[in-house]
């Protein structure tokens, strides 16, 4: 067991990625001598070499289209897309090109890249740096998306990303990047797709991932105090989803609150509720909510705390499903 | 609106706005006059023996008989659309006879003569564009992956892969790896194809970016494309630029047997613009007539690769009637065959749009795959009864 | 009235819409000589001028780009994207900076650019010309994305999508194109953003929108052989959703089925379930089913009849629901 | 990795592997030397009546004052980040005061100099940097436009905006307009970057394209952005392309007088290449101990921008200690009011996230709009209780 941060994770999890594999390759803008923006391939080149930890042109859809090339040439990539909103300029490589070449193969050609993506809010930013764009890659058949919410599964999972053969985007909340939690380094407890009972109750089941299952494990906390019994799920893997164990809380519990940063028309949130009402239909005892950043962009920073979904907006939400 | 130069001797365009480039326009490298001449250039030349010479025309008639049947085909409503390599047989010829075995190639989507170079099976092209598949193949095996239709998105495929190269420490010597990646005049208006040029210039990739400059973009002239011709901006990026006729086949074999050999000894990355036409519409679903008159199709007829081509192996008495008639009988042959086997081409399964999306299928999917393959049943016991 | 198919529908209403705005312009790729792949702006440019209709260099995200800046400027383009596969490359300027600059701007800076997109599959077209990707555009606070589903709609809807001051995306089903039917050229039935109640019922409520509007019509009209009495609903808006009627209909149905080519996953479908299942919690007799394309990238042509939803798909959920 | 030559007489960089492109390296445009030294340049040169000589000088110092301010606040919790244009003044002057009233400027993030020439109020930065808005001002009476934090993004907009000015007619004259867009050297790596130099070439738009080549992209030098710069891609695109000395205002001031009056009367687009260094780490996030050293920081130091003007300025006699004495003063105020209206500026209300998203809002988004002020407010009620 070690005690870190979630980005010393991370660092320690590509290092192990790089140690094991030597077609593993690391390339972003500033991952090599900067050590990214965030440091989390701090010191990869310097161990590594310029030929795997790769500085690259300022090119988002360079970097997922190369990794492609690379790819095809056996390499298995992992990109750093700086910051959530400047994932964009690489969109038609990933929708269109690295979620769609092992299909348009018919099974011949895998794509085993992994892009990383710090996301999320709470950290005081300027604009396009808080953006929560999961929900534009969970609708893409073929990609597989996860994130993580702790420095464990930043270790394990990133290193299951990298050995999936499938590409996968990897999540990265960074408002949680400097937490320190314990790390188990010698077994991974969990697989990539499996999501994880973060707490278990009775009275409502909090279903949220990457950066607000701490909101929501403190509104069970909070909840706690007033007798409240919250069960509390960090999906972990976005598609995936992993159906079973959520539609078994729900049934134990009768009422689902969705907890999310991103925009919640068509959010996770919404397939989330969707499914769920569909599947537990009997079961539910309320309507599956959704507590979710407002439908506009991500505002100035000194507004972010009023976008942001909170511990009060949670328990509110709580309360209103009690009501039912 | 401005216009670009294109290389035409005889009928050269309006003076275009160009000031700041070099006045001397440098002329297209030529070693085959669209008469059928024989031309010498300073820096490239070509040294066939009289087999590979006939093998040269062979290529060209067979990919333009097969490619004659992918329209055929289309009209006849076997295949759901077929773009046409009509004219720009030579570009892809000269090109595909100039890659080695080691390299690998990037194509577009009308790239049926470098595939037949390859000395692969082009059925691949059929299978696409009838809808039973999407354009799948051994692409590892084969070093000449699938058919792109996202204009210049396998530009950057290609940069990758020949970093890749590089990092694999397979260039250096005649015998090292080199990649191309075919692209068309209006690819390159594109950000990706822009990005490309960055990558394998940035990482002196072993990269030959080969645009058939056809002169259309669908309906589009180059003017709109850009304001100077493609070849130009290679200097910008630091590689080198080659303007070729591409309806010459043997000019297009030397440029590109030079750049590849630049690549494959590890001097970096170069671009081809090859100039030719399209004779036929964008595809089969394009109606040309809207945007290009009868007038600019014969000048473009008077420039016939093949015809050229045949002219001076005639003159140089290399092939005979006998030779011609014997091509013509292969690629009647060929042609054949090819029909029958789009024919025979099976209807894919239901469960094909399932099987190969991930290597390893999540439940939900599966679960998906399951209802659909169900639902087939239940209509076809539906129907059976 | 006159009985024309869409594509003359939408002709007439951009001819409209150059006529009686100096700032109106159409750009994107074909759009002049040739007069578009589909021929939507045939004979535009020969009537309006190279000045007014544009043809634009194979460029999405210069389209889109430079769209902003000529509405920065005063003009008010309509861009066509020739493709619903070949928006991707236009992703950021349209997410980033199309939908945000606006709210960027504190609202000092409106930009009205339409984005016309021929979406969704059924014509036997090659890869990456059958998307439905209007999902990813409704996610996108900013943006306001509607689609039509007959010639009128065509004709009006598009005229009140480029008087908008808010951009909008004009999603078109190809397969509808060559559809015919009348148009009432004298007045506009109904708003841009009102959905419209396509059929009335009691049994259940059809919900769908664009290309499927006509499958879901269908079904009903074999339904009623059976006895069952659908309603069907055209959403026409997607972003914003038109929820009040819809919500009306489940209330007196009790049961609802959305329809749509997209993805299941985050498709349109998983939103309004997620959203009349906590509006109409205790109206509803059965979960909100889907009706949808698989989870994957769309199939080569020869399964897209397999993929698409389809009279039989659309009844078997109806059956279904009517179990519950 | 190939290395991008530097134009750096004294210390130049191993020959670049260039060997495509002409091998003359120009010089870049330099009008005064480091040292002070005014030079003649057969193309470009600068006619200023002394106060306008003197305007420059108060100009310089009074950005790089307030620029010095960001900083500061930012060190202070004052800003959530200041990006530094500190080494720039030059670039950004020169350029600046060569606009025109009737022009329009894309600015990238770090164009508070150009702000200042503009006789804009430049709050705007720092409310954006601060948090309490998005940067939002008047951009059409401004005829500056909006910071953009996506690279590259703005240079289309520039053209698009370009291209309208050209269908308005308003160029033509000496009164004509022209649009200039700022970027930096890492944005011409982006794939917008390169359409924009498509669009405005093929569409011959009134703007010029003005890269400040900082020499890095937050941490990565220019070898790997490009591996000939950015000036020399013009060419490619059909436009000229200028190197300058972006350290020497009276150079940036005569390029880009050039430049911008070749847009305004009609002659199409062009490029300038403004040779310079940031002195500051790439903002006040950044670390720049890990990718740069001491050294190179001082051989830039020796090339500052202000003291080279002021010596000459000296040396002409143009300008006395009292006069500098009263710039700093000006300065010394000018930073005092923007402290104070810094700290002044009001946080945001709630309701600001809502109301400029839409012209017409949506019913669901005015919906949420209430849900929010309505927990906006039971807050308050409860801490107030
Ligand atoms: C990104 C993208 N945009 C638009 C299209 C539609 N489209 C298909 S081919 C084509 C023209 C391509 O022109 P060019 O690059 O010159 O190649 P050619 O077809 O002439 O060989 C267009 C616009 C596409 N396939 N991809
Ligand atoms: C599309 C995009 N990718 C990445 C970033 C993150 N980023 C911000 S500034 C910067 C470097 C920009 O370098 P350059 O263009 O040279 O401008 P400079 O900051 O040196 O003025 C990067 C990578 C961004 N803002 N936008
Ligand atoms: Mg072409
Ligand atoms: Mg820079």
């Amino acid at each position: 067991m070690a005690t870190m941060t979630m980005i010393k994770a991370l660092n320690a999890g590509l290092r192990r990625i790089l140690d094991e594999d030597d077609k593993a390759l690391i390339m972003g803008e500033d991952v090599g001598r900067l050590g990214g923006v965030f440091r989390v391939t701090d010191a990869l080149q310097k161990d590594f070499g310029v030929e795997r930890v790769i500085d690259t042109p300022l090119s988002e859809s360079g970097i997922i289209g190369t990794a492609i090339g690379l790819a095809l040439r056996g390499y298995r990539p992992i990109c750093e897309i700086q910051f959530d909103g400047f994932v964009y300029p690489a969109f038609d490589q990933l929708v269109s090109q690295l979620a769609k070449i092992p299909n348009r193969s018919g099974g011949r050609v895998r794509l085993p890249v992994v892009v990383r993506i710090p996301y999320g809010g709470g950290i005081g930013a300027i604009e396009h740096h808080s953006e929560s764009p999961e929900a534009y890659f969970a609708h893409t058949a073929g990609l597989k998306v996860v994130t993580c919410s702790d420095p464990s599964d930043a270790y394990w999972m990133i290193q299951q990303a990298a050995a999936s053969e499938d590409p996968v985007i990897f999540f990265e909340p960074k408002r949680r990047y400097h937490a320190k939690a314990e790390v188990d380094m010698t077994e991974a407890p969990l697989g990539l797709y499996d999501s994880r009972i973060a707490r278990t109750g009775t009275t409502a089941t909090l279903i949220s991932y990457g950066p607000t299952v701490d909101v929501a494990l403190n509104a069970a906390e909070a909840a706690a105090e007033e007798g409240l019994d919250l069960e509390v799920v960090d999906l972990r893997s976005l598609a995936p989803i992993d159906w079973e164990p959520l539609e078994a809380s729900l049934r134990k519990t009768g009422r689902a609150i969705v907890v999310h940063e991103a925009q919640g028309t068509l959010g996770m949130g919404s397939e989330l509720a969707a499914r769920l009402s569909e599947r537990c239909f009997y079961s539910l005892e309320a309507p599956v909510l959704r507590v979710t950043g407002y439908d506009v962009p991500y505002p100035a920073s000194r507004l972010e705390e009023d976008y942001l979904p909170n511990l009060d907006r949670v328990l509110d939400a709580v309360d209103r499903s009690l009501e039912y | 609106m401005g216009s670009v130069d294109r290389p035409r001797p005889a009928k050269k365009t309006a003076k275009s706005r160009r000031k700041s480039t070099s006045a001397n326009e440098p002329e297209f490298v030529q070693l085959l006059t669209p008469e059928g001449q024989r031309r010498s250039h300073p820096d490239y030349d070509v040294n066939f023996t009289d087999e590979e010479y006939r093998g040269l025309y062979r290529d060209l008639v067979i990919t333009r008989e097969l490619d004659a049947q992918g329209t055929a085909l289309q009209r006849q409503g076997q295949l759901g659309l077929w773009p046409s390599l009509l004219g720009q047989e030579a570009a892809q010829i000269g090109s595909g006879r100039a890659i080695k075995p080691q390299d690998t190639v990037f194509p577009a989507y009308r790239e049926l003569g470098v595939q037949w170079c390859r000395g692969l099976d082009i059925i691949s092209a059929f299978s696409l564009f009838r809808g039973v598949d999407l354009g799948g193949r051994d692409v590892a095996a084969d070093r000449f992956q699938m058919y792109e239709i996202v204009i210049a998105s396998q530009t950057l495929h290609a940069a990758g892969y020949a970093m890749g190269v590089a990092k694999d420490g397979a260039v250096g010597g005649d015998d090292g790896e080199a990649v191309i990646v075919y692209h068309g005049d209006g690819a390159t208006a594109e950000g990706d194809f822009n990005e490309a040029l960055i990558w394998a210039g940035v990482f002196n990739a072993p990269l030959v970016f080969f645009c058939q400059n056809n002169q259309y973009a669908i309906s589009e002239p180059n003017a709109r494309q850009f304001r100077v011709p493609p070849y130009k901006r290679a200097g910008g990026f630091g590689m080198p630029g080659t303007l070729v006729d591409g309806n010459d086949v043997l000019a297009t074999y030397a440029v590109t047997e030079v750049a590849l050999t630049r690549a494959r000894t590890g001097e970096g990355p170069s671009l081809i613009e090859a100039f030719t036409y399209r004779m036929q519409p964008h595809t089969t679903s394009d109606d040309a007539t809207r945007y290009r008159d009868e007038a600019e199709l014969d000048y473009w007829r008077a420039k016939d690769p093949i015809l050229r081509y045949r002219t001076w192996l005639e003159a140089e008495t290399l092939a005979d009637a006998d030779y011609f008639a014997a091509i013509d009988a292969e690629a009647a042959a060929e042609v054949r065959e090819l029909r029958q086997r789009v024919m025979d081409l099976p209807d894919p399964d239901v469960t094909e749009m399932f099987d190969a999306v991930y290597a390893d299928p999540p439940a939900p999917l599966l679960a998906e795959r399951a209802e659909a393959v169900a639902f087939r049943d239940s209509l076809d016991e539906g129907s059976e009864s």
